[in-house]
């Protein structure tokens, strides 16, 4: 139990690097927006996860009687990081469509290539 | 055992996420991210983050999706070419990886109640929560009273991001390669999804109401509210065209919307000032301190609400008016 | 008893993801999201049961009314993408 | 504890938890994306009904019973309508029934 209980922090990890790999890797613009945005979710995961008290319930008062509650303030964090996760994202969207408007590509090389010429 | 469930999920996530990366057919990749939240909002709820897996459902389940499929729509489906370095990256990633799993082993156990992120602020906002605001959500209280600067924040980042979305798509030449009529009428022919939908559409934006007004007493906000109307009516957009759902609510009205909503959150904190208290200060509000916090939370939560609501809609338009 | 329905619905889930994983036409990717939509609201009423705080089926009730619309964006996706392919193909001729 | 109303709530909970994991098994087995929608909906639907049945049940009667009940509703209304919607623009698109299955088993073209 012991072990597993640093289970959410290797996926964290894992998520992590598989989002930062897609962003350096990849090519194309589109799929470094999705590497990115999964980079978002794991960070979002390593908060939550930071917050969660044994035994406790989610910290909304209720006549249960319940008197363990898990930390409220990386909810509150996160919950505002995923809106303004997605509206930065459709920012990056946004540029990338003007790109491939003005470059005929969403490719990056391909992009540096005509920017060369 | 609810644990084992989390670990099972959390698996499922990580097979979702290299799914994700080794495609290379961009639309494969984008219902694979819907997959992978979903996963992630069923995480949320078993670490009891109620708040956080419903902005995750109201966001992920419909707004993504479209903007992405809208943006695919707009460059191109596949990956034409290979990575590059790929060994190279590969070797800096999971030399990452390695690290930060190394550095995990210091970090207190998952769930501990004496770990350094729990003791610090956490039990003053659940202890002091129903003195002064007397609100049974203490992730709302925190929100829009304790922490009602880094709220505002974070809505001047959504404006931004919504002006910079329109500034991008919003003017210029656009490609104008498909006959008007034909992407007016949206998905008019198919009649099921379309007799669905327009009953579902009042039932969502009631929802999303009682998810704004609910927001002190249970799971819910400006924040996930705005998310669940502006999914209302992208619904209304996808169904009956473009144009009608610009007719119910015009480009203008949007970018009022836009304005409005953090003029509002920033004309609290003002009236705060002059009542008399800091910026943010709701106590003033009304003659009972308790009262005018939760006067305070209501306007703010409204300000949040409208806020997203215009900017997410008005994205929406962008991508999908550059389509014509 | 509880248990055992989530144990049934997250193995579904996880056949649902192999599905997804495979393929193979995108349709098959779709409808895989789609079952894991469902699914999703199913496991989140029970564990909110589980949890002894069924305050908190809003959220099953948000995925139950919003789900829907990813495959519809989807159906706009592909009826787009027909009448590109089709005003190109009468330019070209 | 062991009253007829929570003997009736396990058998439908077990019954549904079945479908689902059924269902689970024919998406992932069945031939072609025709019938594998068939696996998926069907017990998607009948599952659904089981099991909310089944915790409606349990929960008595509150509002919880209420937003079961909506969720129930909203399930049996968008679900069949996704697996329609997707059948119709995979037929648009081209993709053909299995041949075994039977030739009047599609869905109705427009």
């Amino acid at each position: 139990m012991e072990i597993l209980g640093l289970y959410n922090y290797w996926v964290f990890a894992i998520l992590l690097m598989i989002g930062f790999y897609a962003v350096i890797a990849k090519r194309n613009l589109i799929k470094k927006l999705i590497g990115l945005s999964l980079f978002q979710a794991a960070v979002f995961l390593l908060y939550i996860t930071m917050g969660k008290v044994d035994g406790g319930t989610a910290p909304i008062f209720s006549d249960t009687g319940a008197a363990i509650f898990s930390n409220p303030l990386p909810q509150v964090l996160i919950l505002t990081a995923i809106v303004v996760g997605i509206s930065t994202t459709a920012l990056g969207l946004g540029i990338v469509v003007r790109l491939k408007e003005e470059y005929g590509s969403i490719e990056e090389h391909e992009i540096q290539e005509i920017d060369e010429r | 055992m609810i644990a084992i469930f989390g670990i099972f999920l959390l698996t499922l996530l990580v097979i979702t996420a290299i799914a994700i990366v080794r495609t290379d057919n961009l639309f494969v990749a984008v219902m694979l991210m819907g997959i992978a939240s979903l996963l992630i909002a069923g995480n949320f709820f078993l670490l009891d983050a109620a708040d956080v897996a419903l902005t995750e459902a109201a966001v992920g389940a419909g707004i993504s999706t479209v903007l992405f499929l809208s943006a695919l729509a707009l460059t191109s489906e596949r990956e034409r070419s290979r990575s590059s370095n790929k060994i190279l990256s590969f070797a800096v990633v999971s030399t990452a990886a390695l690290v930060l799993i190394y550095a995990t082993f210091d970090k207190p156990r998952f769930g501990d109640p004496e770990a350094p992120s729990q003791v610090h602020v956490a039990p003053w906002y659940l202890e002091k929560t129903p003195e002064y605001i007397d609100i049974p959500n203490v992730v709302t209280a925190v929100l829009g009273s304790f922490r009602g600067y880094d709220t505002l924040g974070e809505v001047f980042v959504v404006f931004t991001a919504g002006i910079g979305v329109l500034f991008l798509l919003g003017s210029g030449a656009p490609l104008g390669s498909l006959p008007q009529e034909k992407i007016n009428e949206g998905l008019r022919h198919h009649l099921i999804p379309r007799v669905v939908g327009r009953v579902l559409i009042p039932f969502i934006l009631l929802f999303g109401l009682y998810v704004q007004f609910h927001g002190e007493y249970g799971p819910g906000g400006g924040f996930q509210a705005g998310a669940i109307i502006a999914a209302a009516i992208i619904l209304f957009a996808l169904l009956e065209g473009e144009q009608r759902a610009l007719n119910v609510l015009s480009a203008r009205v949007l970018l009022g919307l836009i304005a409005v909503g953090p003029l509002l959150y920033g004309a609290v904190g003002v009236a705060g000032i002059l009542l008399g208290g800091n910026f943010l200060d709701y106590s003033v509000l009304s003659s009972n301190p308790v009262k005018g916090q939760q006067l305070g939370i209501l306007l703010i939560e409204a300000g949040v609400g409208i806020t997203v609501t215009g900017v997410l809609l008005s994205i929406f338009h962008a991508f999908a008016a550059r389509g014509r | 008893m509880y248990y055992a329905v989530t144990i049934a619905t997250l193995v579904t889930m996880g056949l649902a993801l192999i599905r997804a994983v495979l393929g193979p036409s995108v349709y098959d990717r779709v409808l895989a999201v789609n079952m894991l939509g469902t699914k999703t609201v199913l496991l989140l009423s029970i564990i909110a049961f589980l949890y002894g705080r069924p305050d908190f089926l809003d959220l099953a009730l948000a995925y139950a009314l919003i789900n829907f619309i990813g495959v519809l964006a989807v159906l706009e996706f592909f009826r787009n993408r027909a009448l590109r392919r089709s005003t190109e193909s009468d330019r070209g001729a | 504890m062991t009253t007829p109303l929570d003997i009736l709530s396990w058998v439908l909970l077990t019954l549904g938890g079945l479908s689902i994991l059924i269902g689970g098994i024919g998406a992932l087995r069945m031939p072609d994306l025709y019938t594998r929608m068939h696996a998926a909906s069907v017990t998607d639907s009948m599952g659904a009904i089981l099991v909310l049945t089944g915790i409606m049940l349990q929960a008595g009667w509150s509002l919880a019973t209420i937003k079961l009940i909506a969720i129930l509703l909203f399930l049996l209304l968008t679900s069949p309508t996704s697996s329609n919607a997707l059948a119709s623009a995979a037929l648009l698109a081209g993709t053909v029934p299995f041949e075994d299955a039977g030739q009047d088993e599609g869905e109705a073209q427009e």
